[in-house]
């Protein structure tokens, strides 16, 4: 019997449930498929269910009012209400619609959306799919929601969805640059596209390791990419681009409705609504989980061994509770800048992903590149980290204010005189 | 396993598609369509070949297929930049009706 | 430095949000059917009839159907019948007050024009019923309010009219003693 | 093994005519795009894991979405085609194609003393060989193959920006 670790205390659990059936191996195979596939299905949507309560609560908050107070204590079974409120809608279907696109949009939207999510190590050994091509797998999944968007939009034969529709595979397919290109710094840095090498990677800082107790705490922590001057840039970029990529605000030009009524969410109702704005969250998840992943350090939290254990491996808390709340917090960092920024406009959105996000992320592999190969002492990246910091941060103000356009004078303001 | 034969049968009838759809249809775009589905083909050959040779390890077959794709995207892009300019032209997409030459 | 304006507007935000659960000024919502707004002093919303002895509200009703308010009322919305004693003389009292809410729209030309201070302007704004027809027509009964409701919703008001009308009391007495003099 | 195949061959060939017959454009788009995806499947079934992931982003996420954008600039955007769209003389279209499978393809194919099984009977899928082999044999096709995607890109803008709108340019 091995001493009880709560990190892997689900894995084991697994793992023994899966020993009663080593004869059927078939029955085996499918019963892990179906204990690595169902989870998904069941927390995320529940998270999902959560994340819109938190939104609706803190933009509430953000704009001076209280929001949803009235279904159960604090308001908090509104997504119950929301989701029987949307079943329980008419499904409308346009009659010119085009029937086959319209009824799949939906499900093209959602399948990638809830499949690239089993790319995630959500813990150690807790990954769906352990698969050696995890991110390009994660990118290249991620970019059929453009075609979603296009078939949502094109299929509901209104001119405001096909505006809507066309506008999300112009920004969806310029901000995947962006998105991708800061993704392949860490790439190259970890040397795989293996996720789970990926956060192992980032939990590898030797000179912190062998130093003393209070700092090993630490350990798991000081290696995340973040914390480095090309992962710092490369976050940001990969964040700002991800906004894009899901559409969320600042950047939520396809559905703007002050503009174009919803965009390629018009012509939907009932439950095919509910199932875009589910994917649409469900891959907001899978994004920030995959910049926790990539930036975070994954499932890494500070090291706090539980007092029974010898095992250097052995957690107190578990992998996956760190995993989930950095996720959390990024969402919640999203729900921020959805309360703070106003749209922008589409042709500063384009100008900003070509002239501003694509050159810096073009400069952040450089630095990427100099950072690896720079001097260090006892491990300590001395020349790599400051002459590194120092060039994103020249490169940003220097792409920046190539950017700007012609001052425009201050406005000047005439009353009646 | 799958044998051999089977992927090579559907590739070659795959490429016949692509011809078919290349010969019979006079829309530009359904023409590149069809160039694309040939090409696709091609790359399932070579897969196919790379798995069932003697020497997979080095992954001569999906280099080459990479190579394919990138320049199956090079040439998606320019193909229909010149559907868009001959459209411009020519107000047309149908091929049968762009004849400056022929006149 | 670029983008700092960003980080100003997050934290202005942030502010507002954390601040919302501490400060009472940046959350300025009331929970409307549970807490009721508190009404201005100011606030006005449609006519009534003021009434002075709780015991006898028909009684004492201020009114004497006089229909200058009806006439002056720009968009028409009352209605008033005098009543007729058994003889069949006018009764200076109102048999018929109507006033349709849905038509009113609350100018207070009424209350400006009336000689015996009897319509006042009330504060009350729970006016909702499921009738649109009936509902909206608001009779003499509903509109008879007695003064010391004035008194409660607009004290400074109520006053200033208990004292007009109290001077007004005062002076027919000393008229008549005037050729006595 | 064999239903996997077959079943997503059978998508692959389905979609593939679907996509060259189809009278609506974007019908035909789309069903392109089904044809990338089974088509990705059946490289995962030979263990090319990465060119699958590969397929997938180059060809849904750029060449469909581009066929797209060109069929919306060029085309009424509900893609029906109003005129007739077989081409002059698409029976002897039909003939040379169905000629080239029987004699070209199928003969060679089946004549061909092929193997059964895969010589080597596992790969371990590794994309870092791959990169290697990128980086050190094959640079100088990498190299090209970039320069070949720039000035695609390039001569791709050059011919699509519209001579009328620069001359207006110009005028502004």
């Amino acid at each position: 019997m091995t001493p009880i670790n709560p990190d892997q205390l689900i894995v084991q659990l697994t793992q023994w449930a899966l020993s009663f059936l080593d004869s059927y191996p078939l029955v085996a195979v499918l019963v892990a498929i179906l204990l690595s596939t169902v989870p998904l299905i069941a927390v995320f949507p529940g998270c999902f269910a959560i994340t819109t309560w938190l939104e609706r609560k803190g933009l509430a908050r953000i704009q001076n009012r209280i929001g949803p107070n009235r279904t159960g204590p604090l308001g908090i079974l509104q997504p119950a209400a929301d989701g029987i409120k949307m079943l329980l809608k008419e499904d409308i279907v346009p009659k010119t619609s085009d029937r086959l696109a319209h009824f799949l949009a939906p499900v093209v939207l959602m399948v990638p959306a809830f499949t690239i999510l089993s790319v995630l190590p959500f813990n150690r050994n807790m990954i769906p799919a352990a698969v050696d091509t995890g991110v390009i797998l994660f990118f290249a999944l991620g970019s059929v929601s453009t075609l979603a968007v296009f078939m949502a939009g094109w299929s509901s034969r209104n001119k405001y969805s096909l505006l809507g529709g066309m506008r999300a595979i112009a920004q969806m397919v310029s901000y995947e640059l962006p998105l991708v290109l800061s993704g392949v710094t860490v790439i190259m840095m970890t040397g795989s596209l293996d996720t789970t090498k990926i956060v192992a990677q980032q939990q590898l800082s030797e000179w912190i390791q062998s130093s003393n107790a209070g700092l090993q705490c630490l350990g798991q922590i000081i290696g995340w990419n973040v914390f480095t001057p090309w992962g710092f840039a490369g976050f940001l970029i990969f964040f700002v681009a991800s906004l894009a990529e899901i559409n969320r605000c600042p950047f939520d030009l396809p559905e703007a409705d002050s503009e174009i009524v919803a965009g390629h969410l018009t012509e939907y109702s009932g439950f095919k609504y509910a199932l875009f704005f589910m994917s649409e969250y469900v891959s907001a998840f899978a994004i920030n989980g995959l910049s926790t992943t990539l930036f975070l350090g994954g499932w890494s939290g500070p090291n706090i061994r539980p007092p029974w254990s010898d095992d250097p491996n052995a957690l107190l808390i578990p992998g996956f509770v760190w995993f989930f709340a950095k996720m959390f917090a990024l969402m919640l960092v999203m729900i921020w800048i959805r309360g703070t920024l106003p749209r922008l406009r589409v042709d500063h959105l384009m100008g900003f992903a070509w002239k501003f996000l694509l050159p810096l992320a073009i400069m952040n592999i450089f630095v990427g590149g100099f950072y690896y190969y720079a001097p260090r002492w006892h491990g300590i990246p001395v020349v790599g980290w400051p002459i590194g910091f120092l060039v994103m941060y020249l490169s940003y103000e220097c792409i920046g204010r190539l950017n700007r356009g012609p001052k425009t004078a201050q406005r000047v303001y005439h009353y009646a005189s | 396993m799958v044998p051999l034969h089977y992927y090579l049968v559907v590739s070659a009838i795959l490429f016949f598609v692509g011809l078919l759809g290349v010969l019979t249809r006079r829309h530009a775009i359904i023409v590149l369509i069809g160039v694309e589905i040939m090409l696709n083909a091609a790359n399932l050959n070579f897969i196919a070949f790379w798995r069932f040779g003697p020497n997979p390890d080095l992954l001569l077959g999906q280099l080459f297929t990479l190579f394919s794709i990138a320049i199956a995207g090079a040439e998606a892009a320019v193909g229909l930049a010149l559907v868009i300019a001959v459209y411009r032209f020519y107000k047309t997409p149908d091929l049968e009706k762009m004849t400056s030459l022929h006149e | 430095m670029l983008g700092i304006g960003i980080l100003k507007g997050m934290v202005v935000t942030a502010k507002n949000f954390f601040g919302s659960f501490v400060n009472k000024r940046l959350l300025p919502t009331i929970q409307y059917p549970e807490a009721g707004n508190s009404v201005t002093l100011f606030s006005r919303n449609i006519p009534f009839l003021v009434y002075d002895n709780d015991e006898d509200p028909l009684g004492t009703m201020r009114c004497v159907a006089c229909k200058i308010c009806e006439k002056e009322c720009p968009p028409q919305c009352i209605y008033i019948v005098m009543e007729k004693d058994a003889n069949g003389k006018p009764a200076k009292r109102p048999k018929v007050f109507d006033i349709d809410i849905s038509v009113c729209m609350g100018c207070q030309i009424c209350v400006e024009v009336c000689p015996f201070e009897s319509i006042k302007m009330d504060s009350t704004f729970e006016l909702s019923t499921p009738d649109r027809f009936e509902g909206l027509l608001l009779k003499r009964e509903h509109l008879l309010k007695s003064n010391t409701y004035f008194h409660k919703i607009h004290p400074d008001e109520a006053q200033e009219v208990d004292d007009r009308l109290a001077a007004k009391q005062k002076k027919p007495a000393p008229t008549p003693s005037t050729p006595a003099a | 093994m064999i239903i996997t195949f077959s079943i997503l061959s059978a998508i692959a060939v389905i979609s593939a005519l679907l996509a060259v017959r189809l009278r609506n454009l974007v019908h035909a788009t789309l069903t392109l795009m089904a044809f990338f995806v089974a088509l990705a499947g059946l490289f995962i079934l030979l263990m090319a894991e990465f060119l699958a992931a590969v397929q997938i982003l180059v060809y849904v996420g750029a060449v469909g979405i581009l066929i797209l954008f060109a069929i919306m600039l060029t085309q009424q955007v509900t893609g029906n085609v109003k005129e007739h769209i077989e081409a002059h003389g698409a029976l002897w279209g039909l003939a040379g194609a169905t000629a080239v499978l029987l004699t070209l393809l199928l003969p060679a194919i089946l004549k061909t003393a092929l193997p059964l099984q895969p010589v080597v009977e596992t790969i371990d899928p590794s994309v870092r060989a791959l990169g290697l082999n990128l980086m050190a044999p094959y640079t100088i096709a990498l190299q090209v193959i970039a320069l070949l995607l720039t000035a695609a890109l390039l001569g791709a803008v050059v011919i699509a920006i519209s001579p009328e709108k620069s001359e207006e340019e110009k005028k502004s």
